[in-house]
C-alpha cells in the first residue's frame, strides 16, 4: 500500500462525501425537510454546467451558472412544495383555503414528495435533453509523484470541499442571516417574535441546500458521467454522511466525511473498491446503532462527562 | 399605545383568554398579574402575535394589528421578553442579541452600547454561548436582546421566575430606569408580590383567564389586596 | 449535595438502600441531571414513604417535571442512584419501573387522541386482565374516574378536566405504589380541581403514594402531608405545608411577598 | 481491410435468399411433441383443473369474456427501454427495429400480412419486464419476441419464455454461453468480441495485461474469457480488478494500474457509473493503450465525451455506425432519415434490424408465422445481408457468425477499422459441443466448467 | 334473524376502531368483491389471472409496510429486504432439492428466514434505540448494502449447493409455488397460483384486522401515538416494535416467495432504491392507516403503471411522480381515509350533497 495512494484517496473520498452530503445536511440539519430528491438536484446543477459549457462558456461560468440555475429551481420547490406557499396562494384566491400543509418537520411526508419530485426530474430532463449529452473534460491535467499521476482537478475538489466546510461555517456564525437562520431552527416562536422573518428563513435555507447540490453537481460534471439518472450515485453517501455526522450539521458533515473517507480509502487500498464500499456502509451502520446522536453526539457526550469532573 | 378589545384564545374547545379588555397608555410600565395557569403567558403570546384570537382585536399606535405576523408587530417597535430561559441556546451572547436587531424597522441603529451599560455582564460573556449562562444571566440577555433594537413598547414575561431574589430586584430596578430614561412603555406579567409592587404604574389582575380587576395608584400599596390575587 | 435539607427528616440512602427501613419506598442519592453544558437536577436526595402523599414545589425551571423523569426513567441519570423498595432501580428502563408498582401522569395531558375513552383505559388493563372479562374491568375503571357515559368518545374530544381524570385512571389501572403526578390540575377549574383532590385523596386512602408537582398552593394545602421545595435544581426546603407557607426564603423566591 | 469490407458491402443484393441449399442441415428433425406445440396448452390445463372445481368449464386462456387475438396481422413483441437506466442503449435499438418494420410493410409485410408491433416500454426496470413478456406472449399472442439489454433482463425473461415457448430474439452483444431452443442470441459473444480485439492488442503491444471489469455476471465471464485468450496468445495477466457498478471514483484503479504497469489494459466496463473511468483516467495522465469490448459500440461513448477521453481505445465489435461500406452508409441513411434526432446507431441496434429481417426471411421460406416451425427453419443455418456485412445463423448453437472489426479510437475521437475477420461462435459449439437440434435445452454454460484458466480468479 | 346474527358474530372479531369497515354493508361488500375476484379466471383467463396475482402479491407486500407504518409508526424502506430475502432463500432450497416435498416446505423456510432476517435487523435497531427517521434510513442504507452485496455475487465462488446467487443476473428457473408431496403435488400456476394468492391475501387482511383491533392492535397504537406514554403503561416499547417488525417481516417475506415463485425469478433489483421506494408510495397513497387503502392502492397503482409502461410513454414515470406528488401535498392522510371521511360526512349530512353512495 502506497501511502501517497492512501492520500489521495482519502481526499477523493472525502471530498466526494462531503459534497455530496452538504446541500442535504443543510436542509435536513436546518428545516427537518428530508429531500430525497437531492440527488436530482445535484444532477440539475450538473446539467446547467455542461450545457452552457457546451454552448461555449468558460468552464468556472458554466459552473455558476450551474449553481444558479439549481438555487432557482430549489427556490420555486420550496416556494411550490416544501412550504405550499405559492400553491396555497393561488388555492386561497381559488378555492377561499389553503390546501397544502408546509412540509416543514414533516419528515416522513417530505421524504415521499421529494422522492416524487426526484422521479419527476429524472424522467423529465431525459424527455427533454435525451439520453445523454456531450460531455465535458476534466480540466487541469495531472501531476506525477513516483510511478503514479494523479489528476488535479480531484485534488481541487478536495480543497473545495474543504473551502465549503469553512464558508458555510462562516456564514452561519459570522452574518446575519446565518445567525437568524440558526435562531430560527433552535425556536421558530422566538425568532418570530423578535421580528425575524422565519418564512424567509426557511427559503433561504432551502436555497443554499439546493446551491450546494448544485455546486456539487457542477463540480463533478466534468469528472464524472452527466446522465439523467446521476442523481443516485451521490445519494447513499450523502444519507450515510448526514445520519452518521449527528445533529451539529457542518461540524458532524466533516466527522463523517473523515471517518467514511479514512475507511473507504483503507478498504479500497486494502481489498479493493468493492470492499471499501461495503466497510464504509457497515461504519455506518455500526455508528448509527452504537451512537444515535451519530459523531456530534458522541462529542457532546464526552463533553459533557468533562463538565461533571 | 396598546389596546385590547375582548381578547379570546383557546386551545382547541378549552378557552384560555376570555374577553380581556386592556389599555397600555404611552410611557406607562403596567403589570398584569395572577397565579399559574391564570392565562398570563397566552396573553403575552397573544399580544406578539405567537397565538391566533378566536376573538377580539388588539391596536397598536392607532394600528389595528390584530392578523398581522408577529415578526411584523416586533417590526413596529414591539420588544418581547419571553419567559424562563428562552434565549438561543446555541448561539452567543452577541449572536442572540444580533436577532434582536430585527425589532422596530424604523429604527436602525441597534443600540449594544446601551445594553452593555446596562448589564456589563453580557459584554464580558459575549462571546460565550447563551445556553452556558445562569437563569438571571439568560434573563438579562432576553432583556437587552430585546433593547438592542430600541423598542417603543416591551412586553415582558415573568421576569422573576426562576431567579435569585437578589438578581430580580435589580432587574425591576433596571426596568424602570429603562423606562425613565428610553421612555419605553412597559407591559409585564408577575406572579411575584415584590415585582409587581416595585415596577407597575398601574396593575390588572388576572383569574382563569378574565381580567378582574385593576388597581391603580394607592390600592398599589395595599399588600393583602395584591396577595389576594396571587398564589397565597 | 444541598446542604439545606434537614438531615433528621430522613435516613442516609445507605441504610435505605439496604432496605433496612421498610418505610422508605423511593430514595434517591444524589442525582444529577445535566444536558449539554447546563446543570438542571444538582445532586438530590429525595425520597418518599409508603403511601406518603408529597407535593413538589418550585419555580418554573427549578427541575421538578426532570426530576419525575428520573425516577421514571425517562431520563438517564448523569450521576447518582436511584432506589425504589430498597432496590437500585437507576439503570432500569421505564417499563421496567412500572411493572415495579411507579406510575405517572404527565404534566400535559398526553391521553391517546386516536384512542376512544375505553380505549385509552384498555391500554393498561389488557396488560394485568390476562383472563376474565376485560371489558367489564374497563367499565369499572370508566366508572371510577366518572367517565362511563363518555366510553366511546375519542379522547381528543374529552373536556380538559376530563382528559385528566382519564390519565389519572389509566395510571391507576396499573394498581401502582408510587404515583408521580405532574401538574395534575393545571387549567382546570375550581369545581374540577376539587374532583381531583376527592380523587387522590381517595386514593391516596387506598395506599398509593403520590408525589405531585403542583402550583396552586391553595390545592397543595389541601392534599399535601409533606412539601418539598426545589430550587435550581436542588431541594430548597422540606417540610410539613404549614411550615412551608410561612417560610420567608420560600415565599421569596417563589410564593412571592417580601 | 477497408477494401474488403468495402467489397463485402457490394454483394448485398445477393445475399437474400439462400434457405434451399441450406436444407441438407435438417437431417436432424427433432420429434416434437404434439402437445409441446401448443404454447398455450399449459395454461388452460392449470385453469382448467381448477376451474372446474368451481364452474366446471373454462379450458381456453381467454376466459369467457377475454378477447381472442386477430391472426390476420403478423405481431411481433418490441420490448426496449426508452426509459431508466438503459434508455440510451434501448432507444436505438427501438428505432433500428421500427425502422425494419417500416420497411418490410412498405414491401407488403410478411407472407403478405402487415407487421405489427407491441411496444410497451419496460423502463430498464426487470419486474416490468416481466409483466410485459407475459403480456406479449399470453395476451398480445406475439409471433416472435425481441426484449431487453442487459444480461440480467434476459435472464429475467428467459423462464417465462422457455416455459411458454416463445420464440426470442436476444440482440446485446453479451458474455456467451446461452443453450437455449427457443432463445437466439444475435450479439457477437465475448469471446468473438474479445476474440477480435485481444489477439490484436498482445500482437501490437505486448503481452502484460491488466484487467479492469464490472463486478457483475458479464464483467465475471468476459474477464473469464480475457483469461482463457491470454492462455492462448500467451500472454500474461498480471492483476485483474473487479469494480461494483456503483462505482463512479477510479482513483484508486488508476494508481494500481499504475503501479503494475503493464503493456495494455482490457477494460470491461458497463454502465453509466464507469463511463466516469474514461475522463478520469485521462486527467490522471494515464496513456496505456485500452483494449475493450463493451464501450463505444454500445454507449457511444466516443461521441459524448469530449475527446481525448477515449483515445488509444480499441474495441473488438460486429458494428459501429463509422463502418466505411456502402452498404452501412445505405443503412445509415435511412437510419438518420426517419429518426433524424437519433444519437447513434449502437451495436444493439444493428442487431434488431438484421434479426427481424432473418425472422422475416424464415418465416417466408417455411410460409408461415407456426413459431416449432420457424426455429426449425432458423436452426437449419440461415444467411442474412446485415449492415455489418453478410453473416449466418450457426443453427445448432442459436448464435451469429459475425463480422468482427477491431476499431480504434484516436485523440480526435475519430474512429478507424483496424482489422476484421469473420469469427463464429466457438464456446457453445466447440468447447461445450452443444447441439439445440440434437437436444433441447434451456441453459446458459459458463467457460468456467470448462476451462483451467477460467476458474483462477486472481 | 338466525343467520344475520350469525353473520354479525362472526365479523366482530375483525371490527372495531382502529379499521374502516365496521358495518354489515361493508362486509356485504367485501364478501361480493371477493367473490368477483374468485371467478375472475373463469371470466378472463388464465394469463389475466396471472396478471392479476402480482398484483395481489404486491398488495400483500403493502399491507406488510401498512402494518409496521401504519400502525406502529415505523417508516421501513426495507420491506423489500425481507421480500428479496425470502425470495432467494426459497430459490435455493427449490433449486438444490428440487423435489416436490422440500418445495412446498421452502414456502415456510423462507419465511422464517426473512422472519429471523426481521428479528436480527429490529432486534440491532430497537434495542440500540435507534428512533424515527434513523430507522428509516437505517433500513434504506441496509437495503442498498443487500444491493450491492447481492450484484456483485456473480462470481463462481457465490454459489451455495449448486445454485449460483449470480448477481446481477439473478437467480432463474426458480420453479412454480408447490403443495404436496411427489406426484400428488399441486403446482400452482396461472389461475391456481391467482387463486393461492387471492386467498392469502384475504386471510392476511383478515387476520391484520384481528390483530390491529385486538389487544396488540391497541398496543401498537399507543406506541406509534407517543412511546414515552407507552412505557409508562409498562410496556417495553422495543418488544413491541420489534413484534410488529417481525410480523411486518414474516408478511413481507410471504410475498417474495410469491414474486419469485411467479415469475421464476428473482435478482438483486428487489433491493435497489426504486423497488424499496414503491411500497412506500402505495401505502401513501393508500392511507397509512388503512389496511384496505394500501390493499386498494396497490392494486391500482401497480395497475397503472403497467398500463402506462404498455403504452410505452415516457411520460409514464412523470405521471406517477405527480400523481404521488398530489397525494402528498392534499390528501397527506391518503385517499382511502379521505374518501372514507367524504361518505361519512354525506351520511351525515344527506341534505347537503345528493346523497346517493351512503353506505351504512
Amino acid at each position: 500500500m502506497n501511502p501517497f495512494n492512501l492520500f489521495f484517496q482519502f481526499a477523493d473520498s472525502f471530498a466526494f462525501i462531503v459534497l455530496s452530503a452538504v446541500g442535504l445536511a443543510v436542509i435536513f440539519g436546518m428545516m427537518g425537510v428530508i429531500n430525497l430528491g437531492h440527488g436530482e438536484f445535484i444532477m440539475i446543477g450538473a446539467y446547467g454546467t455542461t450545457l452552457v459549457a457546451n454552448a461555449g462558456a468558460p468552464l468556472v461560468a458554466a459552473m455558476i451558472v450551474g449553481v444558479i440555475v439549481t438555487a432557482v429551481f430549489g427556490f420555486l420547490v420550496e416556494r411550490t412544495i416544501v412550504s405550499g406557499a405559492a400553491i396555497n396562494w393561488v388555492a386561497e384566491r381559488t378555492l377561499g383555503r389553503s390546501v397544502i400543509e408546509p412540509l416543514y418537520d414533516r419528515l416522513l411526508d417530505s421524504m415521499v414528495a421529494t422522492w416524487a419530485i426526484g422521479l419527476i426530474l429524472t424522467q423529465g430532463v431525459r424527455i427533454v435533453f435525451g439520453n445523454s449529452i456531450p460531455q465535458l473534460n476534466t480540466p487541469l491535467g495531472s501531476i506525477q509523484y513516483g510511478g503514479f499521476s494523479y489528476s488535479v482537478y480531484r485534488l481541487v475538489l478536495s480543497l473545495v470541499a474543504v473551502c465549503v466546510l469553512v464558508g458555510l461555517y462562516a456564514v452561519f456564525t459570522h452574518t446575519k442571516f446565518g445567525v437568524r437562520a440558526r435562531a430560527t431552527i433552535q425556536d421558530p416562536e422566538t425568532a418570530r417574535s423578535l421580528g425575524v422573518n422565519t418564512d424567509e428563513m426557511y427559503t433561504t435555507t432551502f436555497v443554499i441546500g439546493s446551491a450546494l447540490a448544485g455546486l456539487t453537481g457542477a463540480l463533478y460534471a466534468p469528472s464524472l458521467t452527466v446522465v439523467p439518472s446521476m442523481g443516485t450515485s451521490f445519494l447513499v453517501e450523502a444519507f450515510v454522511a448526514v445520519v452518521v455526522g449527528g445533529p451539529s450539521v457542518l461540524f458532524g458533515t466533516t466527522l463523517s466525511g473523515g471517518l467514511l473517507g479514512a475507511i473507504n480509502a483503507l478498504f479500497t487500498n486494502l481489498y479493493g473498491t468493492f470492499f471499501g464500499q461495503i466497510a464504509m456502509l457497515l461504519t455506518a451502520i455500526l455508528v448509527i446503532r452504537l451512537l444515535s446522536n451519530g459523531l456530534t453526539g458522541l462529542v457532546e457526550t464526552v463533553r459533557d462527562r468533562k463538565v461533571g469532573e | 399605545m396598546l389596546t385590547c378589545e375582548s381578547l379570546t384564545v383557546a386551545y382547541d374547545t378549552t378557552p384560555i383568554l376570555r374577553n380581556v379588555d386592556l389599555t397600555v397608555e404611552d410611557g406607562e410600565i403596567v403589570g398584569i398579574m395572577g397565579k399559574n395557569g391564570a392565562g398570563k403567558t397566552t396573553l403575552m403570546k397573544a399580544l406578539i402575535g405567537l397565538l391566533d384570537l378566536r376573538e377580539g382585536t388588539i391596536t397598536y399606535e392607532g394600528t389595528d394589528v390584530t392578523g398581522v405576523a408577529s415578526n411584523e408587530r416586533a417590526r413596529l417597535g414591539i420588544g418581547y421578553i419571553p419567559q424562563g430561559r428562552d434565549v438561543f441556546p446555541d448561539l452567543t451572547v452577541e449572536q442572540n442579541l444580533l436577532i434582536g436587531e430585527s425589532i422596530n424597522a424604523d429604527d436602525d441603529d441597534p443600540s449594544y452600547d446601551l445594553v452593555y451599560e446596562y448589564f456589563p455582564i453580557l459584554k464580558e460573556r459575549a462571546s460565550q454561548t447563551a445556553g452556558t449562562l445562569s437563569g438571571g444571566q439568560q434573563q438579562m440577555l432576553a432583556i437587552g436582546r430585546a433593547l438592542v433594537g430600541n423598542p417603543d413598547l416591551l412586553l415582558l414575561d415573568e421576569p422573576s421566575e426562576g431567579i435569585q431574589p437578589s438578581i430580580v430586584d435589580r432587574i425591576s430596578e433596571d426596568m424602570r430606569t429603562i423606562n425613565r430614561e428610553l421612555g419605553t412603555t412597559i407591559l409585564f406579567v408577575e406572579q411575584n408580590l415584590g415585582v409587581i409592587r416595585g415596577m407597575a404604574n398601574r396593575c390588572y389582575a388576572m383569574k382563569r383567564g378574565e381580567i378582574v380587576d385593576e388597581l391603580t395608584g394607592s390600592m398599589l400599596d395595599n399588600e393583602n389586596q395584591i396577595a389576594n390575587y396571587l398564589a397565597v | 449535595m444541598s446542604g439545606t435539607r434537614d438531615p433528621a427528616v430522613r435516613q442516609s440512602p445507605a441504610v435505605r438502600a439496604t432496605g433496612s427501613d421498610t418505610d422508605t419506598l423511593l430514595q434517591t442519592d444524589g442525582v444529577t441531571k445535566r444536558f449539554g453544558g447546563f446543570t438542571a437536577i444538582d445532586g438530590i436526595d429525595f425520597g418518599v414513604n409508603t403511601a406518603e402523599l408529597r407535593c413538589l414545589i418550585g419555580p418554573n425551571g427549578a427541575g421538578k417535571s426532570t426530576l419525575l423523569k428520573l425516577i421514571t426513567g425517562q431520563h438517564s441519570v448523569t450521576d447518582g442512584e436511584v432506589y425504589y423498595r430498597g432496590e437500585g432501580i437507576t439503570d432500569l428502563l421505564p417499563h421496567e419501573r412500572v411493572d415495579r408498582g411507579i406510575g405517572m401522569k404527565f404534566q400535559v395531558p398526553s391521553v391517546f387522541d386516536d384512542l376512544t375513552a375505553a380505549g385509552n383505559l384498555r391500554l393498561p388493563l389488557q396488560r394485568v386482565v390476562t383472563n376474565g372479562d376485560l371489558a367489564a374491568r374497563v367499565q369499572e375503571a370508566l366508572d371510577r374516574v366518572g367517565l362511563s357515559d363518555r366510553a366511546d368518545t375519542h379522547a381528543s374530544e374529552l373536556s380538559h378536566g376530563e382528559q385528566q381524570h382519564l390519565e389519572i385512571g389509566m395510571a391507576v389501572a396499573l394498581d401502582p405504589d408510587l404515583l408521580l403526578l405532574d401538574e395534575p390540575v393545571a387549567g382546570l377549574s375550581m369545581e374540577e380541581r376539587n374532583d381531583i383532590a376527592d380523587l387522590v385523596t381517595a386514593l391516596n386512602g387506598d395506599g398509593i403514594a403520590f408525589v405531585v408537582i403542583e402550583h396552586d398552593i391553595d390545592f397543595v394545602a389541601r392534599i399535601a402531608d409533606e412539601v418539598t421545595v426545589l430550587h435550581q435544581g436542588a431541594v430548597f426546603r422540606e417540610g410539613p405545608i404549614e411550615q412551608i407557607r410561612t417560610d420567608e426564603k420560600v415565599r421569596r423566591i417563589y410564593l412571592g411577598g417580601d | 481491410m477497408e477494401e474488403n469490407a468495402h467489397s463485402l458491402g457490394e454483394v448485398e443484393k445477393k445475399t437474400v435468399n439462400t434457405v434451399e441449399t441450406d436444407q441438407k442441415s435438417r437431417n436432424n428433425v427433432r420429434q416434437l411433441d404434439p402437445s409441446s406445440r401448443n404454447r398455450r396448452e399449459f395454461l388452460a390445463a392449470s385453469a382448467a383443473a381448477a376451474g372446474t372445481v368451481l364452474a366446471g368449464c373454462s379450458g381456453s386462456t381467454s376466459g369467457i369474456l377475454g378477447g381472442s387475438s386477430d391472426d390476420e396481422a403478423v405481431t411481433l413483441g418490441i420490448l426496449e427501454d426508452r426509459s431508466g437506466n438503459f434508455a440510451l442503449n434501448g432507444t436505438p435499438k427501438y428505432n433500428a427495429s421500427m425502422l425494419a418494420v417500416e420497411e418490410f410493410n412498405e414491401e407488403g409485410g410478411i407472407l403478405d400480412k402487415e407487421i405489427e408491433t407491441f411496444t410497451p416500454d419496460p423502463q430498464s426496470d426487470n419486474s416490468r419486464y416481466q409483466e410485459l413478456t407475459r403480456q406479449a406472449i399470453q395476451r398480445e399472442n406475439v409471433d416472435a419476441l425481441w426484449a431487453g439489454y442487459s444480461s440480467a433482463t434476459r435472464e429475467t425473461i428467459r423462464p417465462i419464455v422457455d416455459r411458454n415457448e416463445q420464440l426470442y430474439f436476444y440482440t446485446t452483444q453479451y458474455e456467451g454461453g446461452v443453450c437455449d431452443q427457443y432463445t437466439f442470441c444475435m450479439g457477437a459473444t465475448a469471446r468473438q468480441q474479445l476474440g477480435s480485439v485481444f489477439p490484436y492488442m498482445v500482437e501490437e503491444f505486448g503481452s502484460n495485461v491488466y484487467t479492469i471489469a464490472a463486478d457483475y455476471n458479464f464483467g465475471q465471464l468476459s474477464a473469464d474469457w480475457v483469461r482463457v485468450l491470454a492462455d492462448e496468445t500467451d500472454a500474461n495477466i498480471m492483476d485483474e480488478e473487479f469494480i461494483p457498478l456503483s462505482v463512479t471514483d477510479f482513483g484508486s484503479t488508476i494508481n494500481n494500474i499504475q503501479e503494475t504497469d503493464p503493456d495494455f489494459v482490457m477494460a470491461l466496463l458497463v454502465g453509466q457509473n464507469h463511463t466516469s473511468f474514461w475522463n478520469q483516467r485521462t486527467s490522471a495522465g494515464l496513456d496505456i493503450p485500452m483494449g475493450t469490448s463493451t464501450v463505444m459500440a454500445q454507449g457511444y461513448q466516443h461521441q459524448r465525451l469530449d475527446p481525448p477521453a477515449m483515445a488509444d481505445v480499441y474495441g473488438g465489435f460486429n458494428y459501429m455506425q463509422e463502418i466505411p461500406t456502402d452498404r452501412n452508409q445505405s443503412f445509415r441513411e435511412r437510419y438518420y432519415e426517419k429518426f433524424p434526432d437519433a444519437d447513434y446507431i449502437n451495436e444493439e441496434a444493428v442487431n434488431n434490424y438484421f434479426s427481424i429481417k432473418m425472422y422475416a426471411e424464415a418465416a417466408e421460406a417455411v410460409g408461415s408465422t407456426d413459431q416449432a416451425d420457424i426455429i426449425e427453419e432458423l436452426e437449419s443455418g440461415v444467411n442474412v445481408s446485415a449492415p455489418e456485412g453478410d453473416i449466418s445463423l450457426q443453427g445448432s448453437i442459436h448464435h451469429m457468425t459475425h463480422n468482427m472489426r477491431v476499431f480504434r479510437c484516436d485523440e480526435e475521437h475519430n474512429i478507424t477499422v483496424e482489422a476484421q475477420e469473420m469469427i463464429p461462435e466457438q464456446f457453445l459449439s466447440e468447447t461445450v459441443g452443444a447441439d439445440l437440434t440434437e437436444k433441447d435445452e434451456t441453459t446458459q454454460y459458463v467457460p468456467a466448467n470448462f476451462y483451467e484458466e477460467a476458474n483462477t480468479t486472481q | 334473524m338466525g343467520p344475520a346474527s350469525a353473520f354479525d358474530r362472526a365479523r366482530a372479531p375483525f371490527e372495531g376502531p382502529n379499521t374502516a369497515g365496521n358495518t354489515r354493508g361493508f362486509w356485504i361488500g367485501f364478501l361480493a368483491v371477493f367473490a368477483v375476484l374468485l371467478i375472475y379466471p373463469l371470466l378472463f383467463g388464465a394469463y389475466a389471472a396471472s396478471n392479476a396475482a402480482q398484483f395481489l402479491f404486491s398488495a400483500i407486500l403493502g399491507l406488510s409496510l401498512c402494518f409496521v407504518w401504519g400502525y406502529a409508526g415505523i417508516l421501513s424502506f426495507g420491506q423489500v429486504v425481507f421480500y428479496g430475502i425470502a425470495g432467494y432463500t426459497f430459490g435455493l432450497l427449490s433449486l438444490n432439492f428440487g423435489s416436490a416435498l422440500v418445495t412446498t416446505l421452502a414456502l415456510p423456510a423462507a419465511v422464517a428466514i426473512a422472519t429471523l432476517g426481521a428479528f436480527v435487523l429490529g432486534y440491532f435497531m430497537f434495542y440500540g434505540e435507534v428512533r424515527d427517521v434513523y430507522v428509516t434510513i437505517l433500513t434504506l442504507v441496509v437495503t442498498l448494502v443487500l444491493y450491492t452485496f447481492m450484484g456483485q455475487t456473480a462470481g463462481s465462488e457465490w454459489t451455495i449447493g449448486s445454485v449460483a446467487l449470480g448477481g446481477f443476473n439473478g437467480m432463474p428457473a426458480i420453479p412454480n409455488l408447490t403443495l404436496g408431496v411427489d406426484e400428488s403435488a399441486l403446482r400452482l400456476s396461472g389461475a391456481t397460483f391467482y387463486w393461492f394468492t387471492l386467498l392469502s391475501l384475504a386471510v392476511i387482511y383478515l387476520g391484520l384486522r384481528a390483530l390491529v383491533n385486538g389487544r396488540f392492535g391497541y398496543t401498537m397504537v399507543a406506541v406509534r401515538e407517543d412511546e414515552d406514554r407507552t412505557q409508562m403503561l409498562g410496556y417495553d416499547v422495543r418488544r413491541v416494535k420489534l413484534l410488529v417488525f417481525v410480523i411486518g417481516g414474516a408478511l413481507a417475506g410471504f410475498a417474495g416467495v410469491l414474486y419469485a415463485t411467479w415469475g421464476n425469478y428473482i435478482n438483486p433489483d428487489v433491493f435497489g432504491i426504486t423497488f424499496a421506494s414503491i411500497p412506500v408510495v402505495w401505502v401513501t397513497v393508500g392511507g397509512r392507516r388503512s389496511l384496505l387503502g394500501a390493499i386498494v392502492a396497490t392494486v391500482a397503482i401497480e395497475w397503472f403503471r403497467q398500463q402506462l409502461a404498455v403504452t410505452g410513454s415516457q411520460y409514464a414515470i412523470v405521471v406517477v411522480g405527480a400523481l404521488l406528488l398530489a397525494v402528498v401535498l392534499v390528501l397527506p392522510e391518503g385517499v382511502v381515509p379521505w374518501m372514507r371521511a367524504r361518505l361519512r360526512n354525506r351520511s351525515e349530512h344527506p341534505q347537503s350533497t345528493d346523497s346517493t353512495g351512503v353506505v351504512e
